[in-house]
């Protein structure tokens, strides 16, 4: 067990280097540089020069690839060309925002999606499951920003019943923290119900036309327990890393809905830094992201056997 | 239909009370759309940076609303050496935050700190020489109160480039740097001191009760400064709607930067003022006079008589301005109407103006961002009156760096861009003016004009200045190295109770003599 | 076929899609008004007799450009899905079939790619080579490659234990030859779903990278950076929040139901009711 | 018939949308503590039947008509939840494939457990305690342990005898087994039987066999129904029902059994054989599982040697894992050689370049096991069967396609159609005309009727002997089924475990069975013999055991040992 998780581990790594080179690279190629954009329209070349020498732009690539590379096994990710601030604690800050949204909404929306999809599974083809799937396919047609944005209409605009934009740390003020997070959350829910009950539900038909079923209910058993009971923990078991990977990849990926929102969330701060050229910040969130992406699909991995003990450590 | 909606929807926003509630007595709250980029003052810096230190930091001089220079730390300036030797008399008695008394040495020190070539300050290459300014020779100081600048030449713009809001020669205590010469915070002498910094969400101005503050009038930066609050709160409130939300509901007491189009929504609640206020910066088509295309005159007048500046400007700025199409600031008194003075608008004369120049549907890129809306803005509008011109024309939105970037080198054809607020219309004319291939920023290369500019650069008399920028201004018109469209506005707004606010035409609002009424 | 249109979700996604083939067509053809032409002196203007669907900031009539964008939007998801289909199945098969070291290779490099947000590496890539059609396309292509990738190299791994495949090596033929009779072929009933499917992600993706500002540029109109746009009038003229995102949701309401369908009819273990 | 426990009047099942019945009108009655067979050929309806019982009907299966009584009580008027009480307490179910017919989530405890929980109210400790009885009594190795323990811990054997304790466990009336041994290999499927019918004795349970299996049938029940395409063809004790069938279907059934077919041993070949294999070693590399280290590679095949004569016969048995099918695919290059040498017509493959080796192999074709699996879905047949063609014209290579399919009885109606329009044994036929029309000197035919059924396999055995009488070329001929085996081979090797137990012409090894597995294998198999102008049930008897000394496990080694005329056993080296 420790042996496998250890191995495990040290898969990622690969990954993780070919991510670095990527994010690295990627930055490198990108016209524009960041001294322009910190010194404005009222510099000379010989400033620019100098202030490009000093943050090491001047170095050859590999160099600075090494340098930063070295940096960020120590844990530093650098600090913020525009800002000054530490890239590390700058995005945790931002994840953190992140973080509260993608897991209200998906908190919320598995506690919907999970029980919809096995309602829908178990009828299939009857009305239920076509009321069901017919609005889930409507939810996952319906792009989150545009929620996001008939929600503003509705609740700030319209009724003013919400605050529609900005966003007040829970730590500071919990209740109005909250109000906060409504309409983020919310526009968040749909689509990922959408997604998620279909997936539970597709599973679910597959692990319902299994002998064991069949075989669970020729022991006499209800509907009730054949469905959690045995039904359940193995239709979950690919959603749950499917979950994993929706996570890993809105922690990153709710850009859209931190825009509409403008909430202080590290998908903006990755949009704004690309936006300033800030090759710290851009490197250390897509970095950020695709690690977070890859331990999330570490620790499903490590999870599955809890569900399916044929996946062995 | 909108109205309707937007201010029964206002009101309720307002009444259901779930905006931001106001702050303590005492405190101004001021919304800025975006965190500072350092306390560095001239460093790493944007027009937020800029308005938060300008409470916190003075230099020897400071700027008056009529872009005049006034001495702020020095009692007074004395020139020697035909305008090559700056002498300054300091005030005395002058305190910094940390409690020291403002001493010569200290300007010393401020400026070995500024010019040390790590610390990247943005405004060195005008004082040592490697730039197009002067080269500062020395600076002494005879006496604790006596500081001596000597200068190489004769500059008509010394001063106001040492009282430019963008990057002041700040004077510092030395404590505003650790040992090891790490940036600390400004340690300054304005009438607030830098307070609790959260990044991304607030910065917090204190009170300095050990200001001693001048008795001239207060006008710009410069005169007396009063602080009538004990704390200033720079809300991070990047989004525009939140802030209006937040403005109405009290939670703000002052947003010092709206788009024109918020201004005008906010309008119309009683419990808020809208300040419109017209500016030095001034927002172009740049023309990249050595593109084979636009080399020609021809199709640069073409471009001209292409594009509505009216159009534009109202898109841009909801109507709240005329065209300017001259460097010199509409607010500076040196605009007069020679500076009205351009091609009209009228695409039947651009089409013939091509055909005469016989432009065969060469492809004409506008490069444009989205960072600035206006920019954007202008872009799109240009872009459509070009086709409708009969141009080949094509709309190129980069991100901001790149576009940047692009005027640094000269790469582009048409660019929609902006030049901030400079202080002297020579200053702007000076950006203009320049051999490309020495330069790429200049745009506009000519040795009448290069000739013109001297004279306003190096004279002292003012009429003999406005006469060169008069004949600058003529000379533009018929060269047309770049189309002037407008000089920007700034609208803010404040709640009904804050009096005494006011912006001026650097942009930088202050906030002492700023108070709040009846809470 | 007539099968295939006998189910309510595949006529329903039938009609929906065809709205908006017809918009792109009409957006094609001709519209009420010039899309691109500004009118600033009638801008911000409710929907009307004149302006069916209001015009926008500048003035220009917001119905001509939904249909614009609809061809705009059109173009780029298929060509996206043309790109990524491509390499992916190119990478996928052949990663698939040879295995061995160039598996191992091809199989980090994509989870490499996979453990970005494909919206951020969208994003990141069209930072890098600039905002254009062709580099959405390309960007969003390549974000999608991996997962083409995969199903590709699954299918790939699955067909080379099918005994035709072996048949085909015992018949003395050699591995391309192998690979473009048999095995691409075989991959093409889950390349069909699958492309079903990122034709309408593509499309999503397009419109949110339009609406971050950063997918195919102005002045051409697109769904997504026509809301943006609106966004930024959402209290004096709401109209234009609520057009364009209608369109987006009706044009992947009708992809996502053709998949479904399409999924139904061709993958023949849920085809087996 | 005293009291019937169960009984089915009428039974019609169909599907939703179509007017057609699965299942069409079956009556049946058993009564309590009597075993029925239910025999039939796919699509003869007998699955549906065995779950209409229990009302567990796959999704679109509509009961049409009919009542089954149990115990008096019509199931089909039951609410669920009475019927519930029926299901498991009453009747118990098992199910074909032990793979999935087991909840891989939850252990054995727990799936054995929850039938005694729900229907007897026990607690832990009963509960445990009767598990363990039923397992130990299904000759579970430390019944108790096996109880913490996941399905995917035990083989398939174990699996099925698990499931079949569970469903015993609550001592019902009626056990129902749907194809409980198909899945296994002949020895573990006789030591489930075997278990199963005790149980079912002991606890006084009936039991409901459905299988294709007609030798099991006629071991295990007293009573038989014969199904075909939902129609009940006849039905009645074994003897005569089964054993002297006046019914043609059922004869028919009967006379497709393989079996020995005259005695024919092919001639003693002096001409140098076509295919020699010499120490034949094949390893699989063993899956990757740390980032560096690749484990060593897991061997198969223990260095085999064979030869073969032209238009011979030579069938490789065994059961799964024993490494036939791998000898098979590395004679095909299909399968990593490790080690020793093949040669065909003398010429050694090693030595050849590639090209050469491409154009030998040609000679060389392979009939594969799944016919669905074995033709591309995409292609029609003409290109299928003319893929390998190489160099020829557009005619000729329609001349040929045709020759081919003619040769395999298929007529013109079949070039131009997909795979999936074609029935089981049409696509064997097309996947031996593919193979035929190379003109190759060796067909390797890897268990090409054990997907089929069994009249079908019979028509297809008898192609491929006739293929052979006309084109003379060689088989080595793959599979499980010794009757099949027995039918078609001159010459037999018994394969365990990689290596070669016991070889020797056909009757030699039939009749004279040396090796302690082959023995066994042999034991194992319930055959229906022809038995005058009838049938006779039961197992090979097999001759007294030759007294040969060290005669061992497979694992520790050994070496072939000639007997006689060519037959060799593995023993001890002397």
């Amino acid at each position: 067990m420790g042996a496998y998780l250890l191995r495990r581990c040290l898969m990622t790594l690969p990954t993780l280097l070919i991510v670095a080179v990527i994010v690295f690279l990627l930055m490198r190629l990108v016209p524009g540089d960041p001294v322009s954009v910190m010194v404005g329209d009222m510099a000379d070349p010989a400033t620019i020069a100098a202030i490009t020498r000093n943050l090491g732009l001047d170095q050859p690539l590999p160099v600075q690839f090494l340098h930063w590379l070295g940096n960020i096994l120590t844990g530093d990710f650098g600090t913020s060309i525009t800002t000054g601030e530490a890239v590390l604690p700058a995005m945790l800050h931002r994840l953190g925002v992140t973080a509260q949204i993608v897991l209200i909404s998906m908190t919320l929306a598995m506690l919907i999606a999970v029980p919809a999809g096995m309602l829908a599974a178990w009828r299939q083809n009857k009305g239920t499951d076509m009321v069901i799937t017919g609005l889930l396919v409507l939810f996952i047609s319906v792009p989150s920003f545009w929620v996001g944005l008939l929600l503003i209409l509705l609740f700030g605009v319209e009724l003013g019943w919400l605050p529609t934009v900005g966003y007040v740390a829970i730590t500071d003020d919990p209740l109005r923290g909250l109000l906060y997070l409504i309409l983020p959350c919310a526009s968040l829910v749909l689509v990922e119900m959408g997604v998620v009950a279909r997936m539970m539900r597709s599973g679910m038909i597959d692990v319902l036309r299994l002998d064991y079923i069949t075989h669970a209910r020729a022991k006499g058993l209800a509907e009730g327990p054949v469905l959690w009971r045995h039904a359940f923990p193995n239709a979950f078991a690919p959603t749950l890393t499917f979950i994993g990977l929706l996570l890993g990849s809105l922690l990153g990926g709710a850009v859209v809905i931190e825009t509409v929102f403008t909430l202080p969330g590290l998908g903006r701060f990755l949009v704004d830094a690309i936006e300033a050229r800030d090759y710290p910040v851009i490197q250390g969130c897509l970095l950020l992201v695709a690690m977070i992406r890859i331990l999330v699909n570490l620790a499903v991995d490590l999870a599955y056997p809890l569900l399916d003990p044929r996946v062995q450590l | 239909m909108s109205r309707g909606w937007t201010r029964g929807a206002w009101a309720l926003a307002a009444l259901a009370g779930m905006v931001p509630v106001a702050a303590a007595s005492g405190t101004l709250t001021v919304a800025l759309n975006a965190d500072i980029r350092s306390t560095e003052p001239g460093v790493n810096r944007d027009t937020n940076s800029d308005m938060v230190l300008a409470q916190v930091v003075e230099g020897l001089v400071a700027t008056r609303a009529d872009l005049s220079v006034a001495p702020m730390l020095a009692d007074r300036v004395d020139m020697a050496d035909e305008g090559r030797t700056y002498i300054f008399h300091l005030r005395d008695g002058v305190r910094f935050h940390d409690g020291r008394v403002l001493r010569a040495g200290d300007v010393r020190w401020s400026w070995d700190h500024w010019m040390d070539p790590a610390r990247n300050w943005t405004c060195r290459s005008f004082y040592d020489g490697t730039g197009r300014g002067v080269k500062v020779l020395s600076v002494d100081t005879p006496d604790d109160l006596t500081v001596r600048f000597t200068l190489d030449r004769p500059s008509a713009v010394f001063l106001a480039q040492m009282a430019s809001t963008q990057c002041p020669l700040a004077i510092l205590s030395p404590s505003s740097v650790g040992a090891d010469g790490h940036w600390i915070a400004p340690i300054g002498t304005g009438p607030f001191r830098l307070g609790e910094w959260r990044r991304g969400q607030y910065v917090m101005l204190d009170r300095f009760d050990g200001y001693s503050t001048r008795s001239d009038e207060a006008s710009g930066l410069a005169g007396a400064k009063q602080a009538l609050v004990g704390q200033v709160k720079f809300l991070i409130v990047p989004d525009v709607t939140t802030s209006q939300t937040a403005l109405l509901s009290g939670g703000v007491d002052i947003i010092p930067a709206l788009p024109a189009a918020a201004g005008q929504d906010l309008k119309r609640f009683s419990g808020v003022r809208v300040h419109e206020q017209e500016l030095l910066s001034w927002t172009v088509l740049l023309l990249q006079s050595d593109d084979p295309v636009l080399s020609d005159v021809r199709i640069r007048r073409a471009v001209a008589h292409a594009i509505d500046r009216d159009g534009i400007a109202m898109v841009a700025t909801n109507r709240l301005v005329t065209p300017n199409p001259s460097a010199v600031p509409r607010v500076a008194p040196q605009h007069g109407p020679a500076h009205d003075e351009w091609p009209t608008y009228d695409p039947e004369k651009a089409r013939a103006l091509l055909r005469e120049a016989g432009y065969a549907g060469q492809r004409i890129v506008v490069q444009t961002n989205r960072r600035f809306p206006n920019m954007f803005d202008n872009a799109v509008l240009i872009h459509a009156y070009l086709r409708d011109a009969g141009f080949n024309a094509d709309l190129a939105v980069l991100d901001w760096a790149s576009q940047l970037s692009n005027y640094q080198k000269g790469r582009y054809q048409l660019s929609s861009f902006s030049y901030s607020a400079r202080f002297d219309p020579a200053l702007t004319y000076d950006a203009l003016i320049g051999d490309r291939a020495k330069r790429a920023t200049a745009q506009w290369y000519s040795a009448q004009a290069a000739a013109l500019l001297d004279r306003a650069n190096r004279s002292a008399d003012e009429v003999e200045r406005q006469a060169a920028f008069d004949a600058l201004h003529h000379q533009m018109a018929a060269d047309v190295p770049i189309i002037g469209l407008y000089n920007g506005v700034a609208v803010a707004a404040t709640r009904a109770n804050v009096t005494g606010f006011h912006n001026w035409a650097a942009n930088l609002p202050v906030l002492w003599g700023v108070a709040k009424e009846g809470e | 076929m007539t099968r295939f249109l006998s189910r309510p979700n595949a006529a329903l996604g039938l009609i929906f899609f065809s709205f908006m083939l017809l918009a792109a067509a009409w957006g094609l053809l001709a519209t009420p008004y010039d899309p691109l032409r500004p009118d600033v002196w009638a801008r911000l203007q409710a929907p009307s007799a004149l302006h069916w669907l209001g015009t926008d900031g500048f003035g220009r009539d917001v119905f001509s450009r939904l249909l614009v964008a609809a061809w705009v939007s059109a173009g780029v998801s298929m060509a996206t899905v043309a790109l990524s289909v491509t390499l992916g199945t190119a990478i996928g098969a052949v990663a698939g079939y040879l295995g061995g070291r160039v598996d191992d290779g091809v199989t980090v490099l994509m989870d490499a790619l996979m453990s970005f947000p494909a919206i951020l590496l969208a994003l990141g890539i069209l930072a890098a080579i600039g905002p254009s059609p062709g580099g959405v396309v390309l960007a969003l292509g390549l974000a999608y490659t991996p997962s083409v990738v995969r199903v590709v190299r699954g299918s790939v791994l699955s067909l080379k234990e099918r005994e035709f495949i072996d048949a085909a090596r015992v018949l003395g033929h050699g591995p391309l030859r192998t690979l473009l009779t048999h095995v691409i072929p075989n991959c093409l009933t889950p390349l069909t779903v699958l492309a079903t499917a990122m034709f309408g992600n593509a499309l999503l993706s397009e419109s949110a990278l339009s609406f971050l500002g950063a997918g195919v540029p102005p002045p051409a109109p697109t769904w997504g950076g026509m809301l943006a746009e609106g966004r930024q009038h959402v209290q004096a003229a709401p109209w234009l929040c609520i057009f364009p995102g209608l369109a987006i949701s009706m044009a992947l309401l009708g992809i996502n139901l053709l998949g479904d369908a399409l999924r139904d009819l061709l993958d023949p273990r849920m085809n087996k009711l | 018939m005293t009291r019937s426990l169960l009984s089915i009047e009428d039974l019609r099942i169909g599907f939703a949308g179509s007017e057609r019945l699965a299942v069409k009108g079956i009556d049946l009655a058993m009564a309590p503590g009597e075993r029925l067979g239910v025999v039939g050929e796919s699509g003869s309806g007998k699955t549906l039947l065995a779950r209409a019982i229990l009302g567990l009907l796959p999704p679109g299966a509509q009961r049409r008509a009919g009542r089954i009584l149990f115990d008096g009580q019509d199931l089909t008027d039951l609410s669920p939840a009475t019927l519930r009480h029926v299901r498991g307490r009453r009747i118990g179910m098992v199910f074909q494939e032990p793979m999935v017919s087991l909840n891989p989530a939850l252990t054995i405890g727990r799936q054995l457990g929850e039938g005694l929980i729900l229907h007897e109210g026990l607690s832990a400790a009963e509960v445990r305690r009767r598990s363990v009885e039923m397992l130990d009594a299904f000759r579970m190795v430390d019944a108790a342990n096996c109880l913490d323990k996941y399905p995917h811990e035990f083989s398939g054997g174990m699996r099925q005898r698990i499931m079949i304790a569970s469903a015993l466990l609550l001592r019902p009336a009626l056990l129902i087994a749907d194809e409980p041994t198909t899945a296994l290999d002949v020895i573990v499927q006789k030591q489930v039987l075997d278990l199963t019918l005790a149980a079912c004795r002991d606890l006084g349970t009936a039991l409901l066999l459905i299988t294709h299996d007609l030798g099991v049938v006629a071991d295990c029940c007293e009573r038989v129904l014969v199904m075909r395409h939902g129609d009940p063809v006849t039905q009645g004790p074994v003897d005569p029902v089964l054993l002297r069938p006046s019914d043609p279907y059922t004869r028919q059934l009967l006379h497709s059994l393989p079996r020995r077919q005259g005695v024919e041993t092919a001639p003693a070949a002096p001409a140098p054989p076509l295919l020699s294999i010499k120490d034949l070693r094949v390893a699989y590399p063993a899956r990757r599982r740390g980032l560096f280290r690749r484990p060593p590679a897991r061997p198969v095949l223990h260095g085999i040697d064979l030869s073969l004569a032209r238009g011979e016969t030579l069938a490789l048995v065994g059961e799964s894992g024993s490494g036939k099918t791998t000898l098979g695919r590395a004679l095909l290059g299909l399968a990593p050689v490790a080690g020793g040498r093949v040669s065909l017509d003398g010429q050694d493959i090693a030595t050849l370049s590639a090209p050469e080796r491409r154009a030998l192999a040609r000679r060389v074709q392979m009939v594969f096991q799944d016919p669905f699996s074995s033709l591309d879905p995409r292609w029609r047949i003409a290109r299928i069967v003319g893929e390998g063609l190489t160099g020829v014209t557009a005619a000729e290579r329609a001349t040929r396609v045709a020759a081919a399919l003619s040769d395999v009885g298929l007529g013109d109606g079949f070039a131009d159609r997909f795979p999936h329009e074609l029935s089981g044994g049409q696509r064997q036929r097309v996947a031996i005309a593919r193979a035929i029309i190379m003109k190759p000197d060796l067909i390797v035919a890897d268990e090409p009727v054990s997907a089929l059924d069994v009249t079908v396999q019979a028509q297809i055995l008898s192609l491929l002997k006739d293929l052979q009488r006309r084109h003379g070329f060689s088989y080595l001929f793959i599979s499980h089924h010794l009757g099949v085996v027995e039918q078609v081979a001159d010459r037999v090797m018994v394969l365990y475990r990689g290596h070669v137990v016991e070889e020797g012409a056909r009757d030699d090894l039939f009749d004279r069975p040396t090796h302690p597995y082959t023995r066994r294998l042999m034991a194992a198999v319930p055959e229906i013999l022809p038995d005058g102008d009838g049938f006779r049930a039961g197992h090979r008897p097999l001759p007294a055991p030759v007294p040969l000394p060290g005669l061992t496990p497979v694992e520790q080694g050994g070496v072939l040992t000639l007997l006689q005329g060519g037959h060799r056993v593995r023993c001890a080296a002397p």
